[in-house]
């Protein structure tokens, strides 16, 4: 497995050297890295450039596209640092579970700060795999919070 | 009051380093909230967990009250410690804390409304005798230029708020207040989102003497003067303790107006008391009082022996403070310089980048705080200090002679830096001879370049 | 163009890491990197594990195979530090010019320590496509001495 | 002679990085000789120049006098930085550098055989009237056996050729002397090319205290003594000056003796003069000069503030010593701790490999001397020494203080370190009292385990 740590290794490596392509296979997993213009960055974890600041409870944070693939995998990293929360409230049906379907929109869970509820979108189209972040406890900023099979 | 555990440290860069060196020597554990941009820093590396807070801004990561808070709590944080800048005086994050039951290892709500808003702290002055330039707040057009009719031109704008020099411009007629108070009242919301401004008259020579307060609430002890007038846009560059050349009864002067004054607010907690000082009339006016840990501490650490932060922690745990003032004796000189990222070689603009290379000689008498290391990331949207040289000899002259050495002697590369402006500062005949003013650098400067006399 | 920084760089990426292959595609340069006993490295400059002791002029020192494949080429290390000559004394032809076929005995330079001359043969067969290190200079250990398209 | 413009540096580690940091606040170039392991490491980075001397063993590269003196000539050095260990007292190197035409920035070819070659030191000991060990030569066991039958059990065997403990042997009966003389031997020849041993009384209770020289060839100074008695194995792990506790007359009488001797051989550099000091006898006797810096001269530069390395250039450009003896001031007092990447709890064995990071504090007296950063390798060819902690404080309390401080804070992680080995020496009450003896760490090795007393 990829950690996270070798990731940002190997995106330092890329960051200061003049290659314009990468291409690392290793297990199941296959990696291609191009710098330029034209081509998206598949690989980066993307940071909202919007600030999620406290805003009603019912309003949707746009997640960012899913980055890291990984296990065959998106993972959807947490827009906000604070404590997430499966369900609009305690006992109730989680927003998600693995084998749901969602589309972009689709509320995958709450996100609180200081008793501010900032619900998180899935940002894209796909099957539920994981719910990775537990219940209750405190996420920090990019944090994968679930992990999608893209449709 | 019980003692502290862990400490969420909500602060970045060398602050957040020096922190963690303390919190380490106490046994107590660090959590460093850091934003996207600093997730691979030192300071993640060396406290005991680091949590991601937010986006590279500091808008949306390090000023984030409520992000702090929540993120103390959900890593079972018994204290905040909140370092310079950012939201160190802010008032919001000292409620909070309070409110969640965290310790704010700084002064009271009450204490940094007293002495963070400088328009209530010129007030406390006033009533507890210590001296003040003149001046007056200015929320207006109009009002500013009333208020500059009165105490007359050059004058200062300064952000209420405000610290390090953001917000703050001159204004030496009155046809360009209206410009200047629209700038000053931007970079202040920018800084600290709080648009208030004060005018106050400008001493056109003087030096920025300062004195280090501790106090536990009841005993209000001070830890000697530390001169900060080599300054370029009110940015200190080069501090020094003691200040060189003062009287033995001016030195008490300041030594006396400062504790009375941190005693008048009933102060508790570590905190500087700011004076600008006219050493020909042997006169001194009251600045502000910062009510946190400063930037320049360690020349005081150097000289007095005392570690600072972990006395900043022992009055935030609620321990009386087990000194007396003949306690704290002052031995020989210290210097500081701040090494920034900046192209002093391009109008001092900033130079973040990736670190190349990050080595600090290890000199006798040299102590560097820095979050540098080879390979780091300097992001673009902090400050650019990225490291303090403190030199600590018998004399001055030893001081300026080690920090000679330690400015030839280090690598810092991959970015530019001030370096050589240090070098410069520190070979200079003015500076060597000890007591210049805040002009001096900007006379230096054309000096330097070769097309000043 | 790699250069031997980059090299380095990438060489400690893979040290610390658990990749057992790497791709690298950049312009003309295809890069391929496994980890694993069954396979060559054919990337890490290999040092001599004898040491090039002082020895007669004539003595062959063996040069390790080439090593780092570049713009078509593999470079030749010198398997000592010293000074290197291109011919056996001044005035002579060289040993080898571009363009010349070699085999893995030839001679193609010598490299003196002290007075003492260290003959350095290719070690592998090709045509030589450059020499690399000037005539009469230091060369260090492993530095590239001349540039080798293999047969 | 001409002053020096630009050092080969024939050495690696921390000691590399000491003489480049002088090198450059001397303005003085340095090319670093590095073997392949060493191609990454900090000194390397720090150099004006490395160039690769050959293969990681030092056979290879660090041990090889033509490859060293070639690439000497061949990067345009003028001159050649020994360090310790390794060719530091090779007289082949000193007499190639001459014939080359550079200076070897250590003392003659004539000193070093009177220095380094420890008979021909016993036998200038003797001519001057310094006190020795009884003792004598042994080129075969029959030789050894006759020494032995003279000076009696227990005897230690040490290299003609050695320093740092290698190739040095106890022997407690004469049934174990055969084999330890050929252990002795083969070691002597694995570490310095040469064979030959002499055997010596072993002194069972002493210290270990010696004597900083330094001489122009006229003028021969000290720089007060060192007390190395903490040690294992014969290797020195923790040294401080001044040695606690001796006697003002004692003290005097290591000073005479070590100039003396200096002077009787005509010394001229920087050296060490050894001896096992019996305090309660108030007796010494002359153990060896060592011809070179030593790993631990930054406890005399700590108390002294005189840069040893830039003292040992100035003597080698042959500069007069502008120094008398009454310059030289001891101020407080200084402890080092050598930091090995060495796992203590599996019988000290090296922990080569990956430093994932690698952070000392920045606390006020402390000095450390390192070639160790995040990422840094330690490859498994040379010495465990990875880092000095150099402690400095008005007394020998405070330095112990500075030095706990610094050994609970540092981060050294990714390897096995001795740390925590030293946390206990410094915590150990028998140590706290000071003038432990040589035997002081064999006795607490067994109490830290706990199946001690």
């Amino acid at each position: 497995m990829l950690t996270r740590a070798e990731i940002d290794d190997i995106l330092k490596l890329i960051d200061g050297s003049d290659f314009t392509e990468l291409k690392l296979e290793m297990g199941d997993l296959k990696l291609e890295l191009r710098k330029g213009p034209a081509q998206s960055a598949p690989f980066v974890p993307k940071a909202q450039d919007q600030a999620p600041g406290p805003h009603p409870p019912a309003a949707a944070v746009a997640v960012p596209a899913p980055v890291v693939a990984s296990g065959g995998g998106s993972e959807i990293p947490a827009p906000l640092l604070g404590t997430f929360w499966h369900a609009p409230r305690p006992g109730a049906d989680p927003f998600v579970k693995p084998g749901d379907s969602v589309t972009a929109d689709t509320v995958i869970g709450i996100i609180e700060v200081m008793k501010l509820m900032n619900s998180v979108s899935a940002g894209m189209a796909g099957t539920v795999l994981e719910i990775s972040a537990p219940n209750g406890e405190l996420v920090e900023h990019g944090q994968c919070l679930i992990r999608i099979q893209p449709h | 009051m019980a003692p502290i555990r862990r400490i969420f440290i909500a602060n970045r860069g060398e602050i957040a380093v020096r922190i963690i060196r303390t919190a380490r020597a106490l046994g107590i554990e660090t959590v460093l909230g850091v934003s996207k941009a600093d997730r691979d820093s030192l300071g993640a590396k060396l406290a005991t967990r680091a949590v991601c807070l937010g986006p590279g801004p500091s808008r949306d990561s390090y000023l984030r009250v409520d992000t702090v808070v929540q993120a103390a709590l959900g890593t079972g944080c018994d204290a905040v410690h909140p370092g310079y800048g950012f939201l160190s005086e802010n008032r919001d994050l000292a409620l909070a804390c309070e409110k969640a039951g965290i310790v704010f290892i700084g002064p009271s709500p009450a204490n940094l409304e007293a002495a963070g808003d400088k328009l209530t702290a010129r007030g406390h002055a006033l009533d507890a005798g210590v001296p003040l330039v003149p001046g007056g707040n200015a929320a207006s057009l109009a009002e500013a230029a009333e208020v500059a009719a009165r105490i007359g031109y050059p004058l200062l704008i300064k952000a209420v708020a405000g610290g390090g020099g953001k917000g703050m411009k001159r204004v030496d007629s009155a046809d360009a207040l209206a410009t200047q108070l629209d700038m000053a009242m931007s970079e202040a919301a920018a800084a600290f989102g709080d648009d208030r401004v004060y005018l106050e008259r400008f001493i056109t020579s003087g030096r920025h003497v300062e004195v280090q307060i501790l106090s536990d609430g009841k005993t209000v002890l001070h830890a000697g003067e530390r001169d900060c007038s080599v300054q370029r846009r009110y940015q200190k560059l080069v501090e020094e303790a003691p200040a060189p050349g003062l009287s033995p009864a001016l030195r008490a002067g300041l030594y006396e107006a400062a504790t009375t004054y941190a005693r008048h607010i009933g102060f508790r907690s570590l905190g500087t008391v700011e004076f600008m000082v006219d050493v020909e009339r042997a006169a001194f006016y009251f600045l502000e009082m910062n009510a946190r840990i400063q930037v320049e501490h360690p020349v005081t650490e150097a000289i007095t022996g005392l570690d600072l932060i972990a006395w900043q922690i022992a009055i935030a745990e609620g321990r009386p403070l087990d000194l007396r003032q003949d306690d704290i004796a002052l031995t020989g000189h210290a210097i500081e310089c701040r090494l920034n990222a900046e192209d002093i070689a391009h109008d001092f603009r900033p130079s973040p980048g990736r670190v190349t290379l990050a080595w600090f000689p290890a000199l006798p008498g040299l102590r560097v705080d820095s979050h540098m290391e080879s390979g780091a990331m300097i992001p673009p949207h902090y400050d650019s200090m990225i490291a303090k040289l403190i030199a600590h000899g018998p004399n001055r002259t030893a001081a300026i002679a080690t920090m000679q050495q330690a400015l030839v002697v280090l690598r810092l590369e991959g970015i530019a830096t001030n370096t050589a402006l240090h070098g410069a500062i520190m070979a200079d005949p003015a500076f060597a001879a000890g007591g210049v003013d805040t002009n001096y650098l900007a006379g230096l400067l054309p000096r330097l370049a070769g097309d000043g006399p």
